[in-house]
């Protein structure tokens, strides 16, 4: 999550689910926590019941809205330009937290000359190319600094989230070079953020969103009070931020909120970020993502060709916990090649494969279409029904020449070559299809043992109950014995590309009848060992000579003292209310990050009624109610001397370790790509023009301009965007479980939710003849699905620009499978996308919504082939030209 | 009839005698005579309601689990009997839970004995029209040489520019948001050692 | 009227119950899914209805526990600084529903066979060993609760000892039993236990009656549009509830009645009727012999 | 209308029902029925014996007896699980009229029974004295019990009449027992059960009336649906039958059949039109929710 990342050095929730409780006010924005983490909104609750406001601003009004002290409705995809016009409130009034911001972040550092902002150049940061649609980032530096890059293209820089957003310019100290500590020099990070959000006032906010000038200013307002050295607010999101074009600066919206109301790493403050699915933390953490390697260490890139040296040079920063990037990479190497990897052979270093930009899942998608991704294993995700554009994923598939598909049931991925709208319409016929096609099938999480990283970086062990039935097998278990089959067939090969294989440690105990590998010793050699082959305590022990192995570097001391940390099931009740001894977080299981914050740069609380990590003198260290984010017996007067490097560089008061100079970022000079401040823009489908630039969307969203099977629907300015006046967003019921794969094939959840249904305002039902209980057919350039309709004044008109506008709302949960089925929304959406993480943008994008059932059978593709004519047709007549595609900045 | 019959018979004439007294005895209307004249309460409670027990008394061992759905983590007690799941409900313990479930969670068993769920590989040859059987062990043994081949076929050590690329761009892995750290980590590790780089998972949507 | 837990003597438990709390209830389900997990209840039905979100529409013999959603156009507080903002003012209701336990319960009382009892603690519970699906309960429930269950028998029931009568179905009547079994191993009920939010609370009935007073006090302090508790009065014409509610709106628009009454609260007086008017046929008949045979 | 108005405005759960309909099958109507002319055979039977009219007597005897026999077998056949039927006698509760209108018609069927059996075997005279009291004495509640039964449940229709009920399936009784005898007694014999079937007639048709009009809204279900179908033709044939049988009855043999006949038709479908209102009434959850609100008001009052 480089929003995070980049912002303040880790990119995971700063906060745990149960402090929560102790926020004087929370903002659930982007996020539906009672519906879809309705057992964590059991904190909101309780802090709602000690009198804390429970803010909802939300397109829609939910579950979540009806549990609030206050809704307010905005329209999807004007996020930023509310949480703009808060900085913009906070800072015209006054409101910040002064000594935090002072001490703390980086509202007093100098920026380079050359910097020029959107508000300067109509949308656009300075650096713009727009031949290659990128930004060169070197502009927008800490003054007198050179990027940290390095490789055959210092632009690129190391990036979203691949740099776990800690890569800060070359500092040789603590401070950054250039400051003002009275926050008036007109370059300095404090008044680039002050002109940047001038114009986002609360008149603004109110047209552009949607809502009241009154409830605008009441929330500015109540945040404002509930924050300050007594009070405590916090923020909640989820999907219903990242799943935009500009998803990563909008969660940056809240960071900045945050640091200027002195809010980071203090009890009941932070930002929530409520993950998805059982392990979507972990999945990142270890990732099984293209672009980086176990915690956060980057994939090195083709175009970074250079040896361990040079790759250790790019990761590591001069400053902060970063500094020791060294010793993690080759940890990590020795664990996986273990004795193979020396010293003398860079410990395997080049072994490694390299990435491009982005070989992330859409591109892949277009890779399948192009016929160049052959061989597709799905193991747990149904991409033919949860991914952006349905069709899109589901034509691909039928390209292959094999796929593996692992779950629980049959769901649509695995059945798309007889079962699938296309099918039904005759764009694909089964006995033309040449993908050979592997279902196997799951076991369930009582089915084995691991570990699941929660939403707050918890790392919970989960027991096995029973074993698997007939051919039911874990993904462990696939995976393993995958690997030693080709271990095994490859074993004789002289082919230099099959040492990676051939070398691999792959020793894991087997258990039971079905040869099941030991989770436990997968997740010792994640912990680390040393070298006399002792489970690592801390990351802090690991070293760069190749002395220790360790698969993970934030998970070294999920296993400390041959304990495994993540099985600790100590009650509640027996500890206190941090609980430290359930389970094990990483890092070094801290529950709070940050938590230094939550003292002054004294050491000292903030406040009684806020306290949590504070400087004990007598004893000389850190201590309080959670594990210090810090070093522990660093004081807080420490000023690093000038030679200092990585951890020791960072000074006593500065409480972002992880960040080059140990400051929480307002502004992010590098590590984004979009731009180092968050911008009000349309999304990439929009009915509405940018009330503040000639610049109408992110313009270095990623958009798929010459791929056929996703076509984009005309937008405001263009001829034929009338043919799709309505924004449209996608969203969870609490009844079901995102693509549906666990829960519309289970009795008990399918009764609750049977059937995909799409929500609009009375207004809308009259205006397009809807009846309630009826059926509609929603519509855009990707595909046409039916829904029952449900009118309601939970989806609220927006007035925009004076205009009142309807938003359309689909739960996204069903296809053709299972108890229950429906329409996927999914085959709606398109796969232009957020450019630092590659998210589409399935919150807000237009459509249309007709009375009636939609075409079946082959009329359903003539259906979509004439809209797509006509719509093009009429965008021929007036085209729209952005400034991305022409200026350079 | 003998001696031994006829004491035999003697007793099981007591036994029945017995058995009798005690069906008369145990009879409602007059239970209801002793106390509860309205037959509202303890007179008319049956023998199974007055030696009921909840059934994961019964169970075997019960199991620390975590719930498989969202990231909020609830923490999960699973009660086994004869190999079996006989009941999932929240564990108490859980800083985080404290015992409580969503719908979701709630519906854990459910899940995991659905209706729908699928216990043998299935497989459909190129251009086939249906779904054949396949031993599991075969299947591995397949999916190996798949991959094996492609990555034969497609294996890049190079990029266009002449850069070390050491990967297949032919093979694709996707899915692991659902799955334990240690799977994520062989599936990272494993395909990482065959040059495979697009491994993504819903991270990503 | 006797309640019948003294009939347990020394054994008789505190009473238990439920409040349940609609201002903190999420209408999640979680409540109706446990139920079924705990209590083996079958599928109720995959009819989408376009009530709101909920799919379940009323409690019967396969949903013990039944969410109702209700959406309205009239704010959530009456007073403040937020009500004031809200020119077009929306709540969404939300109400677990359960069987209520009533202190003086219909069922109970008109069941024949003595399938439905009091237990010791307090409950009232269908013993399905003993239930022979006569129905009388079914419309003797005030809050129309407890149900037939029209499915198929599950294998293990016994065979039919009267093939003749043709019975297929379950053909007993089913309803919340406040998890009786569980309550007899030391555990809390399912639902309660599920709940997300604690919007179901267990626990002793007067320990709750007092939380709830406590409550109400507090929502009425902060201006909540309507709150009332519903089913704590013991002076009501069920005797007050073992499962009550705080509401935020009238009884009936959650689909409850406003003043349930037992109906064996006439029985006295239906009795006496009934005996008169049976003295009256016999009178009626005897004077028919008056007049002679012909 | 968006669910949202729906539900400012709504008075009732989406219109669904509060209360449940009853999940007796026309068995149930079937056995008020027979169960009415079982109660009163026993009572037309202990006094044609006291009377000395035997005739009358064996007569109702036997009609009483099949009636007797087809109530338990209807009653079982209307169980869920009619193999527990015998569950009926585990208790004996004075809180459910149907409890103890099971142990009046085990013990009024029985006597019944075992009178007319031995009355056509001619055996064990005392015993069947004995039965011959039990029956009598048990008729009369029988025949009664049943209103009281249908009374004592939160349907509204049914509740709202626990006046009248006991009454009205008194009167009917009266007019379907009377009038079975009626039709199977020797001419010379049958004037008692005639007089008893006319006086029930008119008393049925006065308490239907009157209970219609005093449950008010509440009674608008007997003008609605097959309730009131089967209302006007219970009016109507019971008010034919009397007619007949008053007129011609005491003559003509074939009018004393076809009389008796209507009376029984008008007492069954009035049976049925009770029975079909509850289902009518606890489908509208009107009738509970305003019937309610009327008692609160005047409790507030």
């Amino acid at each position: 999550m480089p929003s995070l990342g980049t912002s303040f050095g880790r990119g995971g929730a700063t906060d745990y689910q149960q402090d929560l409780m102790n926020s004087d006010c929370i903002t659930i924005m982007g996020s539906n926590m009672a519906e879809n983490h309705p057992v964590g909104f059991q904190w909101v609750l309780e802090a709602r019941e000690r009198g804390a406001e429970v803010v909802h601003i939300d397109p829609r009004f939910t579950r979540t809205s009806a549990m609030s002290t206050k809704y307010i409705g905005i329209r999807a995809g004007s996020d930023i330009a509310f949480l703009g016009g808060v900085v913009n409130y906070i800072l015209e009034n006054d409101r910040w937290f002064h000594e935090y911001v002072r001490t703390y972040t980086n509202a007093r550092v100098i920026i380079d000359d050359a910097y020029v902002d959107t508000e300067e150049a109509d949308g656009l940061f300075s650096g713009w190319d727009p031949e290659q649609g990128k930004y060169d980032a070197t502009t927008w530096q800490y003054k007198g600094m050179q990027v940290h890059g390095s490789g055959g293209s210092p632009e690129e820089g190391v990036k979203g989230e691949q740099s776990h957003g800690s890569h800060g310019g070359l500092l040789s100290h603590g401070d950054p070079p250039e400051e003002d500590w009275d926050l008036e020099h007109p370059r300095c990070v404090f008044q680039i953020l002050k002109r940047h959000y001038a114009r986002y006032t609360p008149e603004f906010v109110a047209e552009t969103c949607g809502c009241t000038v009154e409830e605008f200013l009441w929330y500015a307002d109540t945040i404002c009070k509930n924050s300050g050295r007594e009070r405590t607010g916090a923020f909640a999101y989820a999907v219903g931020w990242t799943q935009h074009t500009t998803g990563v600066q909008l969660i940056r919206s809240a960071a900045i909120i945050q640091l200027l109301l002195g809010n980071m790493g203090r009890p009941g403050g932070g930002i929530m970020a409520l993950r998805g699915h059982a392990s979507i933390q972990g999945s990142t953490d270890i990732p099984t993502l293209y672009n980086i390697l176990p915690g956060y260490l980057v994939m090195p890139h083709t175009e970074h060709y250079g040896g361990l040296q040079k790759y250790i040079e790019r990761s590591t920063a001069p400053a902060g916990w970063w500094g020791n990037a060294d010793a993690y990479i080759v940890s990590l190497l020795k664990a996986w090649w273990g004795p193979a990897a020396t010293k003398e052979n860079e410990f395997c270093f080049s072994w490694l494969p390299r990435i491009d930009d982005d070989n992330s899942h859409y591109w892949t998608v277009q890779q399948m279409l192009k016929g160049k991704v052959k061989g597709y294993i799905v193991a747990g995700e149904n991409p033919a029904v949860g991914s952006a554009n349905g069709r899109a994923q589901r034509l691909g598939l039928a390209q292959l020449d094999w796929l593996v598909v692992r779950d629980l049931v049959e769901i649509e991925t695995a059945s798309f070559w007889y079962d699938s709208p296309e099918i039904e319409s005759g764009e694909l016929r089964t006995e033309q299809i040449p993908t050979e096609v592997f279902f196997m099938p799951a076991s369930t999480h009582l089915e084995k043992d691991g570990s699941f990283t929660n939403t707050q970086r918890l790392l919970q062990w989960h027991f096995k109950a029973v074993e698997p039935k007939e051919d039911c097998r874990s993904e462990l278990w696939f995976y393993y014995h995958l690997g030693k089959k080709i271990k095994e067939k490859l074993k004789e090969s002289q082919d230099p590309k099959d040492w990676p294989v051939q070398h691999l440690t792959w020793e894991y105990g087997e258990q039971g009848g079905n040869e099941e590998p030991s989770a436990s010793d997968v997740l010792r050699e994640i912990n680390g060992y040393d070298d006399h082959g002792q489970l690592l305590a801390a990351y802090k022990l690991l070293k760069a000579d190749g002395s220790t192995s360790c698969g993970c570097w934030i998970y070294c001391g999920a296993y400390a003292d041959g304990k495994n940390m993540a099985a600790r099931k100590t009650p509640h009740w027996e500890q206190t209310y941090t609980a430290l001894e359930w389970a094990w977080s990483w890092p070094a299981n801290r529950r709070l990050l940050y938590n230094r914050a939550s003292a002054d740069p004294d050491g000292k609380a903030w406040s009684d009624r806020k306290e949590l990590v504070w400087w004990d003198a007598e004893q000389k260290k850190w201590t309080g109610h959670d594990t210090p984010d810090f070093d522990e017996e660093k004081p807080p007067d420490y000023v690093p001397p000038d030679d200092a490097k990585g951890p020791d560089a960072i000074a006593g008061n500065h409480p972002f370790i992880m960040q080059a100079d140990g400051l929480g970022w307002l502004y992010v000079p590098q590590g984004l790509e979009d731009g180092p401040l968050p911008t009000h823009y349309e999304p990439h489908e929009s009915p509405f023009d940018n009330p503040l630039y000639s610049q109408r969307a992110n313009p270095r969203r990623q958009q798929n301009k010459d791929l056929e099977e996703d076509p984009y629907n005309p937008v405001a300015g263009e001829g034929g965007s009338e043919l799709f006046p309505y924004v449209v967003t996608t969203y969870r019921l609490t009844e079901h479980h995102t693509a549906g794969g666990m829960t519309r094939f289970t009795p008990y959840l399918s009764e609750l939710q049977p059937q995909m249904f799409v929500e609009v305002h009375p207004d809308l039902a009259r205006e397009r003849g809807l009846e309630h209980g009826g059926w509609a057919t929603i519509v855009t350039m990707r595909s046409a699905i039916e829904a029952r309709v449900l009118v309601t004044d939970r989806m609220r008109p927006m007035k925009v620009n004076g205009a009142v506008r309807h938003q359309v709302g689909l739960p996204y949960h069903w296809g053709q499978r299972g108890l229950v089925t429906g329409g996927a929304a999914n085959d709606l959406a398109h796969m232009a996308l957020d450019p630092n993480v590659h998210i589409q943008e399935v919150k807000a994008f237009t459509c249309d919504i007709r009375p009636g059932r939609r075409p079946r059978g082959p009329k359903l593709a003539q259906f979509m082939d004439e809209l797509r004519a006509e719509a093009r047709a009429a965008r021929a007549t007036a085209t729209r030209h952005e400034p991305e595609e022409t200026r350079k900045t | 009839m003998r001696k031994e019959d006829r004491s035999a018979f003697l007793r099981g004439r007591g036994k029945l005698k017995r058995e009798i007294a005690e069906l008369v005895k145990s009879w409602p209307v007059l239970r209801q005579l002793d106390g509860d004249p309205l037959g509202l309460g303890k007179s008319v409670q049956s023998n199974r309601s007055r030696t009921l027990e909840p059934r994961i008394a019964e169970a075997d061992h019960v199991a620390q689990s975590i719930c498989p759905f969202c990231a909020v983590g609830c923490a999960q007690l699973v009660y086994v009997k004869d190999g079996a799941v006989m009941q999932v409900e929240g564990d108490p313990a859980s800083p985080i839970s404290r015992g409580r479930l969503c719908p979701k969670g709630a519906a854990t068993k459910n899940m995991h004995d659905g209706p729908l769920r699928e216990y043998k590989v299935k497989y459909r040859r190129p251009y086939g029209t249906e779904w054949e059987e396949l031993p599991l062990e075969q299947a591995m043994d397949m999916i190996v040489d798949r991959i094996l081949r492609t990555r034969e076929e497609t294996w890049e050590e190079t990029t266009r520019e002449g850069n070390p690329a050491k990967r297949t761009m032919g093979i694709a892995n996707l899915g692991g948001a659902t799955l334990d750290n240690e799977e994520n980590y062989l599936i990272k590790k494993l395909l990482t050692s065959l040059g495979v780089v697009q491994v993504e998972n819903q991270a990503r949507i | 009227m006797s309640t019948a837990v003294e009939s347990y003597g020394a054994d008789a438990k505190p009473r238990m119950g439920f409040f349940t709390d609609t201002t903190i209830c999420i209408g999640c389900k979680a409540c109706e899914v446990a139920c079924k997990e705990w209590n083996l209840i079958p599928e109720d039905g995959r009819l989408w209805t376009g009530e709101s979100y909920d799919n379940t529409s009323a409690l019967g013999a396969n949903s013990w526990r039944h969410v109702a959603f209700v959406e309205q156009r009239k704010p959530l507080k009456l007073d403040g600084e937020v009500a004031a903002l809200d020119a077009e003012p929306l709540r969404w209701l939300m109400e677990s529903d359960v069987c209520k336990h009533c202190t003086h319960a219909g069922c109970l009382d008109v069941c024949p066979t003595g399938a439905l009892f009091r237990t010791e603690f307090g409950t009232v519970v269908v013993q399905e060993d003993v239930c022979n699906g006569c129905g009388y309960c079914v419309p003797a429930c005030p809050f129309g609760v407890i149900d037939k269950r029209d499915l198929p028998r599950s294998p293990d029931d016994a065979p039919l000892a009267l093939p003749i009568f043709g019975k297929k179905e379950d053909g007993r009547v089913w309803k919340c039993t406040l998890c009786y079994d569980r309550l007899k191993g030391g555990h809390e009920p399912a639902c309660a236990k599920s709940c997300p939010t604690d919007s179901i609370q267990f626990g002793e009935l007067d320990e709750l009656r007092e939380r709830a007073d406590k409550r109400l006090e507090k929502l009425r302090a902060e201006h909540w549009n309507g709150a009332r508790l519903y089913g704590n009065d013991p002076d009501d014409g069920v005797g007050g509830f073992g499962a009550f509610f705080l509401l935020l709106d009238e009884p009936e628009v959650y689909g409850l009645p406003p003043d349930p009454v037992v109906p064996t609260a006439h029985l006295p007086k239906l009795w006496l009727n009934t005996a008169v008017a049976a003295a009256a046929l016999l009178t009626g008949i005897a004077v028919s012999f008056f007049g002679g045979r012909e | 209308m968006s669910i949202t108005e729906r539900g400012t405005e709504m008075q009732s759960y989406y219109g669904r029902p509060i209360v449940k309909e009853p999940v007796w099958h026309p068995e149930v109507a079937a056995y008020f029925f027979t169960g009415g002319i079982a109660g009163t055979c026993s009572v037309l039977h202990g006094i044609g014996r006291v009377t000395r009219n035997e005739g009358l007597a064996k007569t109702a005897l036997y009609v009483g007896a099949a009636a007797d026999i087809a109530s338990p077998i209807l009653l079982v056949k209307d169980l869920g699980r009619p193999e527990r039927f015998l569950n009926m006698l585990r208790v004996f509760k004075v809180t459910s009229p149907m409890s103890v209108g099971s142990w009046i018609l085990f013990v009024s069927g029985g006597a019944s029974t075992t009178a007319a059996l031995l009355e056509l075997t001619g055996r064990l005279r005392p015993v069947k004295w004995a039965a011959e009291v039990a029956s009598f004495l048990t008729g009369p509640p029988l025949a009664t019990y049943t209103g009281a039964l249908v009374a004592n449940t939160a349907i509204p229709v049914w509740s709202e009449a626990r006046g009248e009920l006991p009454w009205l399936f008194g009167a009917s009784a009266a007019a379907s027992g009377g009038a079975a005898t009626t039709m199977f007694a020797p001419r010379r014999s049958a004037g008692p059960a005639r007089r008893a079937a006319i006086l029930g007639a008119v008393a049925e048709l006065g308490l239907t009336v009157a209970m219609e009009r005093r449950l008010g809204f509440v009674g608008e279900v007997y003008y609605e649906g097959e309730a009131g179908k089967y209302g006007r033709v219970a009016k109507a044939c019971t008010a034919a039958g009397a007619t007949l049988l008053a007129a011609r009855g005491r003559r003509s043999r074939v009018a004393a059949a076809a009389g008796s006949a209507l009376l029984l038709a008008g007492s069954a479908a009035l049976r049925y039109s009770v029975f079909k209102a509850g289902f009518q009434s606890a489908r509208d959850p009107r009738y509970v929710v305003e019937k309610q609100r009327e008692r609160l008001r005047e409790k507030t009052r």
